[in-house]
């Protein structure tokens, strides 16, 4: 069950799950996993496609991550049964086939993620994009085809929606100069926005050579035809081409 | 007349066991589940040859219920269900094509391709909603407007076994009663939720009792003509200002929850085919036609054959329609003429902007 | 022994109506219930010297819910209400200084003054919950860990008449029962929600009915011994494996909803009046106590001036502590030890940083 | 009935309210306005006290509306009962029982304010502090107390969250070269957040003489306790320091 189905029972997790360790002077725990696949999956249309990263990240008493493959998956669901606090972890439903090399330390049955650790996917001096989720797998394929080109791209896997690792973000900044942002989402109010202007208050801001660069979904309800579907997601193609724009190459 | 256990009923008297209607009429039902039937095996194959996308709720088997239905409300009757739809828009006067043209997100699909599978309007019918029971309380609020335009219409909304344990349900049963909305609630009891028997789900499987202080109707929901005589019976009832009543349509799914559910997992093909073979809502009635001499099996073989052939067209013409232009992205957001400046693309050199002066 | 209309059951047999205590237990709903009264009156006149604010609802009328319920059941058994949630907190253990400090947003406070009314808590007792309804799921899953963890306890999950027609309420029930879990929904009818009549809000104002497949009771929520009785059977029941049940307290608030709400624009003076001449649940059952001869009316005023002067105490406490300390603003967002490395406040310079190594 | 409570009805909202026009491609209307407090009222703890404008915010199919005063209050709900789309109007409790001047156009009965148009509640020269809701009377507060000390600061009645305004914020910013937000929500994912992102876009960025600074509400659950309170929510007082803050002056 995706978490567009949760939203009927958002309350429950805001008011009941994040807020009461607070509001009972930590009386109360709330020791509770909540995940299922976020976002869109293929040809289900406006009601079961919605991103809830920044709605969940906003609030505070909850933890808030987003896996990308299958150490990830792995990691982070195993931080948040462990973790004393609600957690919400935002899985992609298109993800659930797609398989991953795996390793030993990875198959430890003690192998944990911890939260707000953003992961360098892929190194890069040129520009750094910062994304979650399925995303970073579009993000790859885009510096794939960048490096072709002699353009370098820096991946980061955020994993982490709350709290947001912005320190990893910074250092890759510092090196590559430009900031791009990817997400499925809507574009307002969203992972990127908040990613922009905390950018923007940072000690980064001054390494910047070109403003940070926001892709997103589209601002509409996710249609079906698959045509419209297809222009209202980013994929690896729309990445490549925003970077070549950012960097101003042709 | 109908059988013993064609109605059940709570806290009212159950229909009349004798129905009469016009020989049009009675062929007339068995036509529209044919077509409803066919519509849906066309979706079915469409989809397996991969031109439908996502989500695919078919009706087989559960025929009898939006065509009898249809055969006892008015035009001006409001109807509303969840994602299981297909039936419901055909019968509401949606054409096949536009049906099927949608579940390929066409251009010329009844919303413009934008919906698809689980989101179908027609006039008076509100839908093809996705989330579970939502649609229960818009059904209610849309009986509130009939009362408060004082139309003497009324509003049937469609929910399944598994929807029917929804608190959202409760919410609106209490204020329909409370207010005695003209609201027909519909329980489609197909035995499962998604991959949950109903009796795993719900600690009352009584779904035409759950109405509580609503009086309820159980009803074979294999038999197009028990749905009939019992939601004419039903209209009348909310449409003379008593308020709502909860039918309970006992039927039955052929195939899986979705496409990609089997349907064989929690419930065993025998199940399926003891169904199909004693119950079927089809057979059944084209004996029943042809037992009591209204039709003859050639006449009905020929409105099957009719009715193949008019979804085969449908099918190729739906086929042969385009994918909505690229600008379509940007209509329906907001009512044409009463858009925000402009709305962002992926990114922001998509952006795009309407000229609302 | 009880009158004839303190218990009216729905598919169960009401509690006996002979009821045995010690004098001791006997005297000790008395003092509780004037305890939870003086309590009350505390609240109310620091509220209305300003010293607490925001909202504040009294259980004044209501005394013999808490006192009676805590009467039948264990420390082990737990309890989950809504925000009217004062001698409820008191009852489970919370000493009155604590309630008034919290009420006043000190750092002394059950809640170290961060939940003010709405939110206390005490050992077993979670809360103190400000969304209406949102307490009873939280109720029925906390049965649920009762049940998986093979307790012998169950939780009572308190709502008032108006959150009664909650959706969420309805999903308690159906999944309660469908797994038999321990858990006792407690109805508490004061005739009233905000400022809505029960008629005006619910189809079916007989709450202790209203679970349908879950068998209930409407009990004298007046009747401190009627709900000790009651819940002590019902807790029988729940804690037997026999699933849910449903208790309807009929009560009565003399106050307004909360401090803002006069009270008498929705009800008139003389039903409040009424209500406390003829039903006061301490009066009432004093006159109990001294007809019975268990108690004298001397031995009942000493309590009334050890109880008046308890709460005067803790109130002088509660007054004299102080607020919480300013870097307390960022404690308790998440668990000890387990933090987000750093929270922003209202600027980039006010952002607190956690030391998690 | 603040929008706390609409939590427990936001599926409606979001999934019929704002996406059903588009999904039934336009044969389904849906003009209804939901409205009500929104945010924080005085010391009414964690469940009652949030701020929903940027989750409103992000969904396309929504209008979203924020009054300050008497003259937002009805020209903002006279618009969104006439707008054929779901509107949200949140309002401010602690608004309700302030008295603000009148005229004669605002008592008229067809008296309408556009949406998508940000008010210049002051105009200065110094600073722009764009703003909505109770903030707003904040920030007029602080642009006072800064006036006495030489300071001139623009103030920018949002109105609108969803269009923003984005336009009469950049023609500020390129006067004023400093932009503040101000928003009485949680900190990350904000409305603030989304302006400061948006600007950085545009060209007004080029115009900045420093970062977009973004006062907020701070990352906790509303505390009862009247000193936390304080603390957690922004005033006039910490607008007028931060403004001197940003423009580096004592
Ligand atoms: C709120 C919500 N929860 C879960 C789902 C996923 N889901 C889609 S259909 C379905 C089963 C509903 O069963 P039923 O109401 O019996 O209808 P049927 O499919 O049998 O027609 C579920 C759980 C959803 N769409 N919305
Ligand atoms: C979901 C939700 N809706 C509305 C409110 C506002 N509200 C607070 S108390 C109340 C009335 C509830 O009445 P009832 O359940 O009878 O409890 P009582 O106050 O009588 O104890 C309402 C509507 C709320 N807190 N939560
Ligand atoms: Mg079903
Ligand atoms: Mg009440």
């Amino acid at each position: 069950m995706t978490f567009n189905f949760a939203m009927q029972a958002i309350d429950q997790i805001i008011n009941s799950g994040a807020k009461t360790h607070y509001m009972s002077g930590a009386f109360a725990k709330c020791p509770i996993v909540f995940r299922g696949p976020n976002g869109a999956a293929a040809g289900v249309a406006a009601q079961h496609s919605q991103d809830y990263a920044s709605w969940y990240g906003q609030i505070p008493g909850l933890k808030v991550v987003s896996p990308y493959d299958a150490e990830d998956a792995k990691g982070l669901l195993k931080a948040a049964i462990r973790d004393p606090n609600p957690v919400v972890v935002l899985e992609n439903e298109l993800m659930y086939g797609v398989s991953f090399p795996s390793s030993a330390e990875i198959a430890s049955k003690d192998f944990v993620i911890p939260f707000g650790k953003a992961k360098i996917a892929r190194e890069g001096t040129d520009i750094t994009i910062a994304t979650y989720s399925r995303p970073v797998g579009f993000a790859l394929e885009a510096a794939e085809m960048l490096a072709k080109e002699g353009i370098s791209a820096e991946v980061i896997n955020l994993r982490s929606i709350r709290p947001l690792d912005l320190a990893s973000i910074i250092k890759s900044v510092k090196k590559t100069n430009h900031l791009m942002t990817v997400e499925q989402g809507f574009p307002q109010f969203g992972v990127g926005s908040e990613v922009s202007a905390q950018i923007m208050e940072s000690e980064a801001f001054d390494y910047l050579d070109a403003p940070v660069c926001r892709v997103t979904g589209a601002d509409v309800p996710m249609p079906y035809a698959q045509n419209l579907e297809r222009l209202a997601l980013p994929d690896a193609e729309v990445i490549y081409k925003q970077v070549k724009r950012v960097l101003n190459v042709e | 007349e109908f059988g013993d256990k064609t109605f059940e009923g709570y806290n009212i008297d159950v229909p009349s066991s004798s129905i009469t209607l016009t020989k049009a009429d009675a062929i007339s039902l068995y036509r529209e589940m044919q077509m409803v039937r066919r519509l849906e095996m066309a979706a079915d194959s469409s989809y397996k040859h991969k031109l439908i996308r996502g989500f695919c709720h078919l009706c087989t088997g559960q025929e009898a219920v939006p065509v009898g239905i249809e055969g006892a409300i008015t035009k001006e009757d409001a109807i509303i269900t969840a994602y299981r739809c297909h039936g419901f828009t055909y019968m509401r006067g949606a054409a096949p094509v536009g049906i099927l043209a949608e579940l390929m997100g066409r251009k010329d699909g009844v919303s413009k391709g934008k919906g698809g599978s689980m989101h179908m309007y027609a006039p008076n019918f509100y839908g093809g909603n996705g989330i579970v029971g939502a649609q229960v309380p818009l059904g209610a609020g849309i009986a509130f407007a009939q009362k408060y335009n004082n139309e003497k219409t009324c509003t049937l909304a469609l929910y399944g076994d598994g929807a029917a344990n929804q608190g959202q349900v409760f919410e609106a049963y209490n204020m329909a009663k409370l207010w005695d909305l003209p609201v027909i609630f519909v329980c489609e009891n197909n035995k499962y939720g998604m991959g949950t028997a109903a009796g795993r789900a719900a600690a009352n499987t009584d779904y035409y009792t759950r109405g509580q202080y609503i009086p309820g109707i159980r009803v074979n929901g294999m038999d197009v003509l028990a749905v009939r005589q019992a939601v004419a019976y039903a209209r009348e009832y909310a449409t003379s200002g008593n308020g709502p009543l909860v039918l309970e349509m006992k039927t039955y799914r052929y195939g899986g929850h979705s496409m990609s559910d089997p349907g064989t997992t929690y419930r065993t093909r025998e199940e399926i085919q003891h169904m199909r073979s004693t119950s079927d809502p089809i057979t059944g009635y084209k004996h029943r036609l042809v037992d009591s001499g209204v039709a003859s099996e050639d006449e009905l073989k020929s409105i099957d054959k009719e009715a193949k052939k008019l979804i085969d067209e449908a099918l190729a013409t739906a086929k042969a329609t385009p994918e909505p232009a690229a600008s379509e992205l940007w209509d329906d957001v907001y009512v044409k003429g009463s858009e925000v400046p402009y709305l962002r693309g992926r990114v922001a050199e998509e952006t795009h902007y309407y000229n609302v002066d």
